[in-house]
């Protein structure tokens, strides 16, 4: 009983720490069209550049400066890359984002190196909250769970008081048309995406102290950001919530509760084969849910695409 | 001071020379009906005044040269442009289309047309006010195009071929708004398909043909002109 | 090529048979019960007010919306429940009042591959097509009565609106198809353009059956043997002209006053 | 995507023009391995050939179908791991099946899969077509070391190629023998790929890419016409899988991840997807900076980084853009004219990059190398890297080529217009 | 004359970089100071590691393989994970027959996994370090006589070695204390778990007392970390938390708790000669430690043999003169290498992380691990499936 409750925090945690990282993403996705699969990169920088920054001036003031240097280089980006990649269309823009994630893996070792950084939780967060049943909660998690939320509700804001979105959608389909109406289009996505890069840098500096900060940090993210805000649903910001922590929950009880095939199959009425060290299915019969927990989000996400393109709360198809 | 001034228009598409001189004066309430063959630029004048193509030459509004401002900047001096292709968003539906026509920081209600304006000149819009805009008939689209532009408060407007798609009594109903747009102090550069209609309603017309204006003239001086009309409007 | 054969049985059943088609969508009902009868050969022109559903009507017929009830029959038969893919095979061919052709492919390739399909290449992937004379030829061909032979390697997004107009109607009319349904053809067209675009449906018209939907009187009183009148989504008129332009229900539905306006 | 309408107009059954390129590239294929002899120079050529056949295939979806998969390594790995069963049952029960023929068998396979999950994904295109292809691709890649069985789990599946019965007498023990194999099937795929895009589904696939609805009022049902070029492409990427199989003798759940999956759509695209011949560039200079390259510094993805995201942002045509640029000034005689700016132009931008380069690479040793190891060595020099004079003199040159550079470009710009306006036409 | 070259084929990036380039700087050093310091091999030539990525992918160590041979390289070593090691031994086994004139030995300096030198044992292979078997039946003893311990958790990495330490873990617990239950048994993908808190969670629910897991590189240092900061108290029995910043991150919280069990003591330091080496490397590597004396044992091994064959190019002569041979190790005790399968016999000791009485600690951390238990000639006896085939 007591480890649901440990089970249901702990998959909270990771599924608002995702839910932070597709809250940039769904922001650039679906309001600019841009697949931007330097997202993750974005947030492998935040996490690297607040920890050179903690070196000198302690982890808030990086909790602080890091996303702000993030934001700037995303806006960078637009300007001086994405913006002229976008006449193109959106498979070069894809490819662009898809190259520079490449490069700022490469420039990310370049600088700090191959290995682990010794990125830590401050030592004020280094207690632990409270414990249930022997199972400890580090403060650090609580701290997380109040950022997330916090930056959920803010972005609520910005997208349902302002007409930022309403002009980005417009953008998509005629860009010139909505300018020649007095919209400064270039500018309006240079901040989309500058703050976007900063969520995933706000991510990247809370995430690096507990995930470990190394070089393959953002692969690792990379493509199931992707399914989080597919499965919610493009443009939708609660969809991208509700998405991120269903994922939470399902990856963390599949690994913490070992479920097993075998138990399954002859539950529904097969019966083990005595000997199949030769059959093909012999692993099927030993899988456990731990085995199978990280790749229930895609086959979640092809599921959904299948039979709900549009995802759990979008509007309009993916 | 007139209220568009524009002297040696020229424009290009990649090497293709377009726009190779175009003069042309608008005054304050004025209509200005810009005629011609298909494909001889009229569309292409409109987008370089809007600054869409890059104009070469001089574009003045109330006396301001405004070639080789971006055009956001443009409308927000007062210019609106209605392209000839709808250009109806994706994804919004015809209320918010609306509210994109209103300029950044400006309220419904500011200037001299109402969104409920609108409604209440066609009816169509209001029917269809909350259904995804593109999925509207044509001739609604092509009235909502003009609507919207209108909402951002112009007091310069470029219409290109407003009535294409439109049933003849809708087009009436167009003819008229344009009048009314014309009593509100609005002058409008119309570029129109339909002779009848144009030469109706407007005070003067230009006659586009190889790229620059070779006719300039009230209505009833091209009703005389014949051979203009052979030559270029192939009427 | 399937369209002839039915071509030839079509005479006796009409070519399109349209009974009390109804659409909404959402709580908005666009067709309201159209029936409609549309003879093998016939010239038949859709008039009515901007949002009356012409275009719906249209999309109704060739599959890219299913009707919310009633049946529309092509030479007899039922087309419910049938793709729009499927529909085309069965010989009828359309165009769309907002152009919508390939615009990254050259102008050729957009008629060739209009013609595929009817010349019976089907999903083969065993013959090469830029093999065949035949096929050539008659993508050629179209090329030349649209007037964009000059324009034969230029990707079709490029041309200007009115040459997009003109080959929107040459990838329909490729396929000879032998049901061909024009949404506004000569919108935008200057009169010049638009008087040899009627004769260039008049042409590839001949003894096969036409629906179209025009906002230009001359060219619907120019072409059609009949006229429907479509207004908000019931037919309240059907007959030649002159009983159009007489009947007093569509003067002050539709023609008003405008009628003398144009020519 | 316009090339392939040049041909289109002489209906001749076999044109020169058409068939000299495939006769010159199977020539050049011929005698490549006696100009390049050594080892390790085979070995990069037969890489080179799997990557090309496999790029073709990626660029039947992405550049003729307009259909951007993440999963495509799904089907080149599927194949591959068929043929290595296929190598150990030959072994195992001495099937009298030769090795040439194997990569028949991976074709197979992959058009199998290609067709199960195609069924699903190909219904739609754009997003929703992308997205399931990355699941799908991360799926199959994690039941790879799920289903042991089939797999083999983190050590893949490994056999042996020499097991077969011998074709006239040649047992494939040596890499060259390997080499002719793998040409062979080549040529014979890249041709089968040519002509597939040829073919009504290759035509009408460019149709569906640009506008699927308007197809389906001509015919054709966009979602098979979308489902065979993904089961055709499915199946020469098998094939690939299949050559594969057969050089490395080993497959492993790389063959079909992610990372599998992005480099190939990265190949394709800096070849350029618009021509039927950009991948081809694209796999053989991808492969050489990778084997040449990451044998000379360590940082050699960087500048392969660098060079995609340059490539996108300049020259979003990929290489086969830039090349197919140049066929109207040659049209028009006039290419001469280029060649001098270039020279100028390019010459100083490649010793700034040079420089740029050893900048680099100073850098990386100083931050990376291990204490008191200030010996490196750069372009056949070495120096001590902590030294200020070495990284000194690459900046400037850095600045000074592309100083030289910047000031010629003009130039470069005027004869371009030039050579691309055909005499006594006007601007 | 020219340089005997050596192939280290392991990971240099990804997340197991940091065991990979740790390892690196030992062969560099121990080449150095064992060999090239003495004026090389026979007419005094030099050893030279020339070092391939291979990212701990098979496919990748191929390709790297056929490179290194390409250079006309004759000595491959490699530990970095037993999948690696399964596709290359097979691989050079292969090449070998195919190329007589050009052969190439294969020297396995860490991957454990026992079908190495049973079912799957060459004449090109030989295993330097203890396999997983012969260890675990060390730390079972040690296990054996902890009367505290009834309950043990086993987790491993879903590969051939975690395998085998958890079917050896449970065997030879149940052979020398049936009495203990074995709570948890199971494996995660290797190298790509995010976050181990979920295991840990079921480590200390399920009420453990004592760990036992195989897990390397980050795998380790994750897991460790997660069940420690959980609450986790009882002792864990590990093969590698050692250095690659592992002691660093587990400092006061593993001390006395974490053992594991390696050949070759570091502290107290067992021999003089082993001081002096030990400076040396700190003076050039002051963030390095030496986790694997049996790198150093192996380049020693493979000159005395390359002297002893009087060749460095014919292999054949090597690997016989390898076969048989005894050494006596810096870091104590003997080590002998078994004709039947190539595999090192030597002692094993079971250490423990701790800040006491260290000499040379881990990570500069003040940490390291303490000889706590010796076995020696560690199952000199223990019996093997292979039949060598030799040339
Ligand atoms: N994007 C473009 N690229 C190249 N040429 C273009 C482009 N847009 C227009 N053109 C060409 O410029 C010429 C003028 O185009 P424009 O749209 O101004 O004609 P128009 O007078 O508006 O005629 P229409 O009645 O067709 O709108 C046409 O010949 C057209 O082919
Ligand atoms: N998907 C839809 N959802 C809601 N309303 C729709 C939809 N499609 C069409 N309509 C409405 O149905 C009505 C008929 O549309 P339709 O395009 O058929 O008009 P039309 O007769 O073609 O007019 P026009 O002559 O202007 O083209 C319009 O009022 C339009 O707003
Ligand atoms: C270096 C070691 C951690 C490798 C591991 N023992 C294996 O056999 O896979
Ligand atoms: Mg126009
Ligand atoms: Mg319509």
């Amino acid at each position: 009983m007591e480890l649901i409750l440990v089970n249901l925090i702990d998959g909270l945690v990771t599924g608002l720490l995702l839910f932070m990282l597709s809250a940039g993403l769904t922001l650039i996705f679906s309001m600019m069209g841009v697949l931007n699969f330097a997202h993750a990169s974005f947030y492998m920088l935040g996490a690297y550049f607040a920890y050179q920054i903690s070196l000198f001036l302690g982890f808030w003031m990086g909790l602080l400066i890091a996303p702000v240097i993030v934001g700037l280089l995303g806006a960078l980006v637009e300007r001086y890359g994405l913006r002229r990649v976008h006449q193109y269309g959106h498979v070069p823009e894809l490819i662009f984002t898809f190259g520079l994630a490449l490069l700022i893996e490469e420039l990310v070792q370049f600088i700090w190196g191959k290995d682990q950084m010794p990125y830590t939780v401050p030592e004020i967060l280094q207690f632990s909250a409270f414990s249930i049943a022997g199972n400890a909660i580090p403060a650090y998690k609580v701290f997380m769970i109040f950022i997330s939320v916090g930056i959920f509700i803010g972005l609520l804001f910005v997208l349902t008081r302002t007409r930022v979105g309403m002009v980005i959608q417009a953008a998509l389909s005629y860009p010139r048309t909505v300018e020649a109406l007095g919209h400064n289009v270039p500018l309006v996505f240079m901040g989309v995406f500058g703050v976007g890069t900063a969520l995933a840098g706000v991510a990247g500096v809370i995430a690096g102290p507990v995930l470990s900060t190394f070089p393959g940090m953002a692969v690792v993210l990379g493509s199931i950001v992707f399914v989080t805000i597919v499965i919610g649903g493009l443009g939708s910001l609660s969809g991208a919530l509700v998405a991120s922590l269903l994922i939470g929950w399902i990856t963390t009880f599949a690994k913490a509760y070992t479920l097993r095939m075998e138990d399954f199959l002859s539950w529904i009425g097969f019966h083990k084969p005595v000997d199949m060290s030769e059959s093909l299915l012999r692993d099927v019969w030993t899988l456990t849910s731990p085995q199978v927990a990280d790749i229930l989000p895609y086959l979640l996400m092809v599921l959904i695409l299948v039979f709900r393109p549009y995802g759990l709360f979008g509007k309009r198809d993916a | 001071m007139s209220m568009l001034e524009v002297t040696d228009l020229h424009a290009f598409y990649g090497k293709s020379h377009i726009l190779q001189g175009v003069n042309m004066q608008i005054e304050e309430g004025e209509i200005v009906a810009l005629l011609g063959r298909n494909g001889v630029g009229r569309s292409t004048t409109c987008k370089a005044i809007m600054g869409e193509v890059e104009p070469r030459g001089s574009v003045k509004f109330k006396g301001q040269e405004v070639a080789g401002k971006k055009a956001y900047e443009i409308s927000k001096l007062g210019i609106g442009y209605v392209p000839e292709n709808r250009d109806i968003f994706k994804g919004l539906t015809t209320r918010q289309n609306l509210m994109l026509g209103l300029k950044p920081g400006q309220k419904d209600g500011q200037g001299r047309w109402k969104m409920q304006d609108m409604f209440d000149m066609f009816e169509n819009l209001d029917r269809r006010a909350d259904v995804e805009a593109t999925v509207m008939s044509g001739g609604e689209q092509q009235m909502l195009t003009m609507c919207r532009t209108l909402m951002g408060d112009p007091d310069f407007i470029m219409i290109d071929e407003p009535t294409e798609g439109l049933s003849p009594q809708m087009t009436q109903k167009v003819a008229e708004l344009l009048q009314e747009i014309a009593r509100r102090g609005i002058s409008t550069l119309l570029v129109e398909q339909k002779l009848s209609i144009a030469l109706d309603i407007a005070h003067r017309v230009y006659v586009m043909g190889h790229g620059h204006v070779v006719f300039e003239g009230t209505p009833a001086e091209l009703r005389e002109r014949e051979d203009v009309r052979k030559e270029w409007l192939e009427v | 090529m399937n369209a002839m054969t039915q071509s030839g049985l079509s005479t006796a059943t009409p070519a399109l048979q349209i009974e009390d088609l109804r659409k909404s969508f959402g709580k908005a009902e666009i067709m309201r019960g159209v029936n409609l009868s549309i003879g093998a050969g016939e010239r038949h022109a859709v008039i009515g007010p901007n949002g009356a559903g012409k275009s719906t009507l249209f999309n109704l017929i060739t599959g890219r919306f299913p009707p919310t009830s009633g049946t529309v029959r092509l030479h007899g038969h039922d087309l419910a429940g049938l793709a729009p893919f499927q529909i085309n095979r069965m010989g009828l061919s359309r165009s769309f009042q907002i152009t919508n052709i390939f615009p990254k492919m050259s102008v050729f390739e957009n008629v060739r591959c209009s013609l595929l399909w009817a010349q019976g290449y089907r999903y083969s992937f065993w013959n090469m097509v830029n093999r065949s004379r035949a096929l050539t030829h008659a993508a050629e061909e179209i090329l030349e009565q649209i007037n964009l032979t000059n324009r034969r390697d230029l990707p079709a997004g490029v041309l200007s609106y009115a040459e997009q107009r003109a080959l929107e109607i040459g990838i329909t009319i490729a396929g000879g198809a032998n049901v061909i349904m024009l949404d506004e053809p000569t919108a935008g067209m200057s009169h010049s353009e638009t008087d040899y675009i009627m004769d260039l449906i008049r042409r590839v018209t001949e003894n096969k059956t036409l629906v179209m939907v025009e906002h230009d009187m001359g060219v619907v009183f120019g072409l059609a043997d009949r006229i429907s009148v479509l207004v908000y989504g019931e037919i309240i008129a059907t007959g030649t002209p002159e009983e159009v332009r007489a009947n007093p229900k569509v003067q002050e539905a539709y023609l008003g006053a405008v009628l003398e306006a144009d020519h | 995507m316009t090339d392939t309408t040049l041909h289109s107009s002489q209906p001749r059954l076999i044109t020169l023009g058409g068939a000299l390129p495939w006769l010159i590239g199977s020539l050049f294929l011929l005698v490549m391995p006696q100009v390049f002899t050594s080892n390790s120079a085979i070995t990069i050529m037969n890489q080179m050939a799997i990557t090309i056949v496999f790029a073709l295939s990626y660029n039947m979806l992405l550049g003729q179908g307009g259909m951007l998969s993440f999963g495509h390594a799904v089907y080149m790995g599927m194949g591959g791991f068929m043929c290595v069963h296929f190598m150990n049952y030959i072994e195992d029960y001495s099937l009298p099946i030769p090795l040439p023929v194997l990569p028949i068998f991976g074709g197979l396979f992959g058009m199998g899969v290609a067709m199960i999950i195609g069924s699903f994904s190909t219904r739609k295109a754009g997003t929703i077509f992308a997205m399931i292809s990355l699941g799908v691709g991360e799926l199959i890649a994690a039941c790879s070391v799920i289903i042991v069985a089939f797999f083999g789990g983190e050590e893949g599946v490994s056999g042996d190629r020499t097991m077969g019965p011998p074709v006239f007498g040649i047992e494939f023990l040596h890499q060259i023998e390997v080499y002719y194999l793998t040409a062979f099937w080549l040529v014979l795929s890249a041709l089968l790929m040519y002509l597939f895009s040829r073919t009504p589904v290759g035509r009408m696939a460019n149709a569906v890419r640009d506008n699927p609805e308007r197809a389906e009022f001509l015919g054709y049902s966009s979602r098979w016409v979308r489902f065979f070029s993904f089961v055709a492409a499915g199946f020469f990427a098998g094939i690939a899988g299949g050559l594969f199989a057969i050089n490395y003798e080993i497959v492993t759940e790389e063959n079909l991840n992610l990372v599998q999956s992005g480099s190939i759509l990265l190949i394709t695209f800096l070849g350029g997807v618009g021509f039927f011949f950009g991948p081809i560039l694209g796999a053989i200079v991808f492969t050489l900076l990778q084997s040449v390259l990451s044998l000379q510094t360590e940082i050699w993805q960087l500048y392969l980084g660098l060079l995609f995201v340059a490539t996108v942002m300049f020259f979003p045509g990929g290489l086969a853009g830039v090349i197919m640029m140049h066929t109207l000034p040659f049209r028009l005689g006039k290419a001469r004219l280029l060649l001098r700016p270039y020279v100028k132009t390019l010459l100083p931008a490649l010793i700034g990059l040079l420089g740029t380069a050893g900048g680099m690479e100073i850098l990386y040793h100083l931050r990376h190398a291990a204490l008191g190891e200030n010996e490196m060595s750069l372009y056949w020099i070495s120096f001590d890297s902590h030294s200020v004079l070495p990284i000194a003199i690459c900046l400037l040159t850095a600045a000074g080529g592309f100083w030289l550079a910047k000031r010629n470009a003009p130039e470069l710009a005027d004869a371009w217009h030039e050579a691309n306006t055909p005499n006594g036409g006007v601007a | 004359a020219e340089n005997v070259k050596i192939a280290f084929i392991d990971p240099l990036s990804g997340p197991f970089a940091s065991t990979g380039s740790n390892g690196l700087k030992q062969y560099e050093f121990a080449a150095d100071e064992l060999v090239n310091k003495n004026g090389g091999v026979l007419d005094g030539r030099k050893f030279e590691i020339v070092a391939f990525d291979n990212k701990v992918s098979p496919k990748e160590s191929l390709i790297q393989l056929q490179v290194a041979i390409d250079q006309g390289i004759h000595y491959v070593v490699q530990g970095n994970s037993s999948g690696v090691a399964n596709a290359l031994t097979e691989a050079i086994e292969k090449h070998n027959r195919r190329n007589p004139d050009n052969r190439v030995l294969f020297l396995n300096y860490a991957a454990v996994d026992p079908v190495l030198t049973n079912d799957k044992c060459n004449f090109w292979h030989f295993r330097l370090d203890a396999n997983s078997d012969i260890k675990m039946d060390a730390l079972t003893d040690v296990i054996a006589q902890n009367p505290d311990i009834k309950k043990v958790y086993i987790i491993g990495q879903d590969y051939g070695f975690g395998k085998a330490v958890a079917a050896a873990a449970v065997s030879m617990l149940g052979e020398k204390r049936p009495d203990i239950e074995i709570v948890g048994n199971e494996l995660h993908p290797i190298g790509k778990v995010k976050d181990f808190t979920p295991y840990a969670r079921k480590v200390v629910s399920s009420g453990a007392d004592a760990v036992i897991t195989g897990n390397w590189g980050s795998d380790m240092l994750g897991l460790g970390k997660a069940v420690i900061e959980n609450g986790f108290k009882g002792p864990i029995y590990t093969y590698y938390a050692a250095g690659s910043g592992i002691t660093a991150a587990f400092g006061e919280s593993g001390k006395g708790s974490i053992r594991l069990i390696s050949e070759g003591q570091v502290n107290p330091p067992y021999s003089d000669r082993a001081k002096e080496v030990y400076d040396g490397f700190r003076a050039r590597y002051p963030e390095g430690n030496i986790d694997m004396p049996r790198i150093f044992n192996t380049v020693d091994m493979l000159a005395n043999a390359i002297n002893e064959a009087g060749t460095a190019d014919d292999v054949v002569a090597v690997a016989h003169a390898l076969e048989g041979m005894t050494y006596e190790s810096m870091w104590g005790g003997k080590v002998y290498i078994r004709p039947e399968d190539h595999q090192a016999i030597q002692d094993i000791n079971v250490l423990v992380h701790t800040n006491e009485g260290i000499t040379y600690d881990y990570d500069n951390s003040g940490y390291g691990v303490l000889l706590e238990h010796k076995v020696e000639m560690a199952s000199a006896d223990s019996p093997t499936t292979c039949k060598m085939k030799r040339p």
